[in-house]
């Protein structure tokens, strides 16, 4: 499709925000009491946050979220029955207000849930997504979009996204169908562009992820992985907070005969991740576990998903409690 | 902290450790633990007012290990988290220098653990100020305030682990969250789940934690779990009169007792 | 047709054998007759599967895909699944998903010798490709099976391995480590490595297929290698830790390979290839 | 008068209370029936994730009971578990879990009546508070409510 650029005004947006949650769920960052940004369902227009770096989770949780039943069960000895998830009954929900990291890692989650056989509990949320993105005009120093292929005005992944203005309001660029239903629906609210400037940070270039990857090839007994992994303490954090990490664990709960089978996020980074039952670790120590972190993102999904398993968003870093900076590690990998 | 440098470089040089852990600067300017193996690099070595984390955590990791003999820089949390790790036999005192930072920020001279312990019971050891409002201000509310508070915090929990991970005291090589037969805790991040982790995080580190607020401070979206163990530390004190970490013979706190320990709800 | 990849199909325990005190084998029987007509797996392949309310477990299927009806699994009591499972008996319901991952290329070994090398509850997962390569007998030269455990009471299959002992067209060594034999015991006694270089096979036109322990792998890989054995021509199957099988939950994840997709079945060459953390 | 009928869970002692409770049977005291009683081998086996599992399955109160002090068959385990029930106790009150719907006692073997006593009162005082709807609330909370996305 054919990109359409057009304006919206700063008032305007709140008509737009108001149409859009008379049918659909809004998925929008705001500012909690404790100054995190989270994203919530359908909060208040004026609760929602135009000017926040990122917010501490990703948006992933709207297509995968941190739990996600996959059936439900009636279970006795002899007599089990399995009773479907209906997914038909997954709501459309707009995801307002993402950077475009965000938004472009809903492509590299797809390339993770489908392919070979498709995932349905994730297509089917996506298929119901639409994202009106937001491109960034402030940027720190954790952000390194530029470095794997991004920009902060990037639009891939967005129906449609948002770019501020000098004078507060926003060009919007309507970069598919999903969006251009949002044009046909709410076309009054949108007028021509004009000719205010863009606001859109610079995020600096920290280093080449093809020349990262290539290097990765090579690199796995390299010591660069236990001097730099010493610090890491091995919790979950870095893949929770990542968009584009996936790895989750299958497990079930029951309460009398009733049980439910549900998949739940889950991090490389974990000892018990790969832990047999017989005691046999793969992955014994947390070098080995950071490794393949960073080579799953920038060496193996290349190869095998033809995505790069990062974004740029720094989530991992500034999330990290022990500041385990990726851009810094992967830049002196690129040197090693 | 010039003087940490020399010292570091000295105790590496002579090759009395083989590895100084400290802190240094991150590329966006946040302290961070370091681990100097090399004179050459101990230039890097900081300390002030951003150094936070508790570094006794690195005692029992495996590959910290690994490296040798290790000095550490030793605010008062992190000599309290070394106490207790050598009263609960994991690390043995003779085989770690301790380079101790007074309250101050200057280096201390501590020659052996007499002298740390020495420092330790000159300090005060109840919960920082920092943390003293909020603990007070959640005694005050009413006990439906309390329940609803600690369901909203603790529904933001993604079980990352990262209270359990940054804690010296949580050392567990398998923890109780993990057992699965029977599945003791759930796996899920729902608020039930959540709230039976934190519940038991903080009886396990009951009479053991030593008010370093790092499992709050790591929390990647924000829970005060912090206040959860140092609510019971204010406790043990009223209760046993001991503060955690401060002897390397003490018996902790929930695996001894007094006959005459008082209670007033046990009819 | 659901498209729920996660839902198991349900099984009914026809048969439980006990093979060793902690090893069950479970002869499982669809509830559905529409499932089993639709049913077809290769050897080698693996499913999940589950106890309700317990969760799943991963093994390969371990009957051959020449025994029409019916699918076994054989298991150790070890986890919480396991351990549920062996709680079950005949009659019992249980969950199973699969067949997943590759295959044991048994159309290119035809016309060649096969020798089967396995160690303690390693048995199972070469099971399936044993008898299916038996069952085709014709289609293979010599096949030859060494089959060794810690103890006597450690080895699974006994009444097979007593029909393979008395087939003509099969040769089979059984050996228990030093200390694991009883009185009466006719095998072998010593490491399966051991017992190997004695019996030197030839590799002359001839696949090895190897499962075991590590320990039992790294000090038999030299024996093959010395009896001659090419990279290509050793083939095994890996049992990393799964949750999904199909590539999606990234646990069985090694380098840009998931055992679930890519294996369970690989050769030598391949593994070689591999970083070492299966 | 409501016709809720509370759920009481009690975990005593093998060697005191149980005896103790059996001895209420025997001498045929009649107390309030709405008492399940789990028998472990000593108070001190008795884990505190136990009433939070109580709760979370569906009771409305909880008896924990034990030997007097210095009466335990194993010398010492009721006097670590009373060190751990007071910490329990003042986390819980600290986190807004209801303790009133706890009770925590000493009975022998030879207090039959006390017993009957330490149930009935609990059951009355449980009677009065109502159901503990706001924990089955959190316990029942389904994970599309929790995830906010369906």
């Amino acid at each position: 499709m054919e990109t359409t650029r057009k304006l919206i005004r700063k008032q305007s947006l709140e008509k737009l925000y108001k149409l859009l949650s008379e049918t659909r769920k809004i998925y929008a960052p705001v500012i909690a009491a404790d100054k995190q940004v989270e994203y919530k369902y359908n909060p208040a227009f004026s609760d929602i946050t135009f000017d926040h770096i990122r917010s501490t989770l990703s948006a992933k949780n709207v297509v995968f979220p941190k739990v996600e039943n996959l059936f439900t069960f009636t279970n006795s000895k002899t007599e089990s029955t399995i009773n479907d998830i209906d997914l038909n009954k997954i709501p459309e929900v707009i995801l307002w207000g993402a950077h475009p990291c965000d938004n472009a890692a809903f492509d590299i989650l797809r390339s993770i849930f489908c392919w070979d056989i498709t995932d349905e509990f994730f297509s089917k949320r996506l298929e119901k997504l639409v994202v009106i993105g937001l491109s960034c005009h402030q940027s720190d120093d954790y952000c390194f979009c530029t470095s794997v292929g991004l920009a902060p005005e990037s639009s891939k992944g967005s129906d449609i996204l948002l770019s501020r203005l000098q004078n507060g309001d926003y060009h919007a660029q309507i970069l598919t169908e999903k969006g251009n239903s949002i044009l046909n629906m709410a076309g009054e609210l949108f007028e021509p562009v004009s000719a205010e400037k863009e606001l859109i940070t610079e995020v600096k270039g920290k280093f080449s992820h093809e020349q990262v990857t290539e290097k990765l090839k090579t690199a796995f007994e390299n010591p660069f992985w236990v001097e730099n992994s010493l610090r890491c303490i091995g919790c979950g954090a870095c893949a929770y907070v990542c968009p584009t990490c996936a790895c989750f664990d299958i497990q079930d709960e029951t309460k009398g005969k009733n049980g439910k089978r549900y998949r739940s996020w889950d991090s490389c980074g974990f000892g018990l991740f790969t832990l047999h039952t017989s005691g046999h670790n793969p992955r014994e120590v947390q070098s080995q576990r950071w490794r393949q972190r960073i080579m799953h993102k920038f060496s193996y999904m290349p190869e095998r998903n033809e995505s790069l398993g990062c974004v740029g968003c720094g989530r991992c870093s500034s999330g990290c409690p022990v500041d385990m900076n990726i851009a810094e590690q992967l830049e002196a990998l690129q040197k090693i | 902290m010039n003087n940490l440098v020399a010292r570091a470089k000295e105790l590496l040089n002579s090759n009395s450790v083989q590895v100084v852990i400290g802190y240094e600067t991150g590329p966006t300017g946040v302290a961070r633990p370091a681990f100097i193996t090399n004179s050459e690099k101990a230039d890097r070595l900081i300390y002030d007012e951003r150094c936070v984390q508790n570094l006794a955590v690195y005692l029992t990791k495996h590959e910290v290990r690994k490296l040798g003999k290790a000095a550490i820089v030793a605010t008062l949390p992190v000599m309290r988290s070394i106490m207790m790790l050598i009263s609960e036999q994991q690390i043995i005192g003779e085989n770690l220098v301790v380079l101790g930072i007074s309250s101050e920020g200057n280096l201390l001279d501590i020659a052996d653990i007499r002298v740390m312990q020495g420092i330790i019971e000159k300090s005060d050891l109840s919960n920082p100020p920092e943390y003293r409002e909020l603990l007070a201000a959640l005694n005050k509310m009413s006990p439906e305030e309390k329940f609803a508070y600690w369901q909203k915090e603790l529904s933001k929990c993604i079980k990352c682990y990262a209270c359990r991970q940054a804690c010296p005291m949580c050392y567990c090589t398998r923890c109780t969250v993990e057992v699965n037969q029977p599945q003791w805790i759930p796996v899920q991040a729902n608020t039930h789940g959540n709230m039976e982790w934190h519940i038991l995080r903080a009886m396990h580190l009951a009479g053991r934690c030593i008010s370093c607020g790092e499992c709050g401070r790591s929390c990647p979206v924000g829970i005060p779990c912090h206040l959860l163990t140092m609510h019971l530390t204010d406790k043990v004190f009223n209760y046993f009169k001991v503060y955690a970490g401060t002897s390397d013979k003490m018996s902790s706190v929930m695996s001894t007792y007094e006959p005459n320990d008082k209670e007033s709800f046990i009819i | 047709m659901s498209d729920n990849i996660y839902k198991p199909y349900l099984m009914e325990i026809d048969n439980v054998i006990e093979e060793t005190p902690d090893v069950r084998t479970f002869r499982l029987k669809f509830k559905n007759a529409e499932d089993a007509e639709k049913f077809t797996f290769k050897a080698g392949q693996f499913g999940e599967y589950s106890v309700f309310g317990e969760g799943e477990s991963t093994f390969c299927v371990a009957s051959s895909p020449t025994r029409k009806g019916y699918i076994e699994c054989t298991f150790r009591k070890a986890g919480r699944v396991t351990n549920a499972l062996a709680n079950l008996e005949a009659g019992d319901t249980v969950g199973f998903r699969g067949p997943y991952g590759n295959t044991f290329p048994i159309e290119e070994w035809e016309g060649k010798n096969l020798l089967y090398i396995a160690g303690g509850i390693a048995l199972p997962p070469m099971r399936c490709v044993i008898w299916n390569t038996i069952d085709l007998r014709e289609k293979y030269k010599d096949i030859t099976i060494v089959y060794g455990a810690r103890t006597v009471s450690d080895l699974v299959y006994k009444h097979e391995l007593k029909e393979w002992e008395e087939r003509p067209d099969i040769r089979l060594v059984t050996t228990v480590d030093p200390g694991g034999q009883t009185p009466d015991w006719k095998g072998e006694i010593g490491f399966v490595p051991m017992v190997l270089e004695k019996l030197a096979p030839s590799s002359e036109n001839t696949i090895a297929i190897l499962c075991g322990p590590p320990v039992m792998i790294k000090f038999t890989m030299p024996v093959l290698k010395k009896l001659g054995f090419q990279d290509k021509d050793i083939y095994t199957t890996l049992e990393n830790r799964m949750k999904c099988g199909f590539g999606k939950c990234g646990r069985c994840n090694v380098g840009k390979v998931f055992v679930c997709k890519d294996g369970p079945v690989f050769s030598y060459e391949q593994i070689l290839s591999l970083p070492e953390e299966y | 008068m409501s016709d809720f009928e509370p759920k009481v869970v009690a975990f005593v002692c093998n060697w005191c209370t149980y005896a103790g409770a059996d001895l209420t049977g025997t001498s045929r005291i009649k107390y309030a029936t709405n008492v399940k009683i789990i028998r472990f081998p000593c108070t001190g086996r008795i884990d505190f994730m136990l009433l939070l599992k109580a709760f979370a399955n569906g009771a409305d109160g909880i008896i924990v009971s034990g030997c007097h002090p210095n009466d335990c068959h194993y010398t010492s385990g009721n006097f670590h578990a009373k060190r751990r029930w007071i910490m329990f106790k003042e986390l819980m009150d600290f986190m807004g879990i209801d303790m009133n719907r706890v009770t925590f006692s000493w009975v022998s073997a030879a207090e039959g009546a006390r017993w009957a006593e330490v149930v009935n009162t609990t059951v009355a005082r449980v009677r009065e508070l109502g159901p503990y709807v706001s924990y089955k609330e959190m316990v029942n909370k389904s994970v599309e409510e929790e995830v906010k996305n369906e």
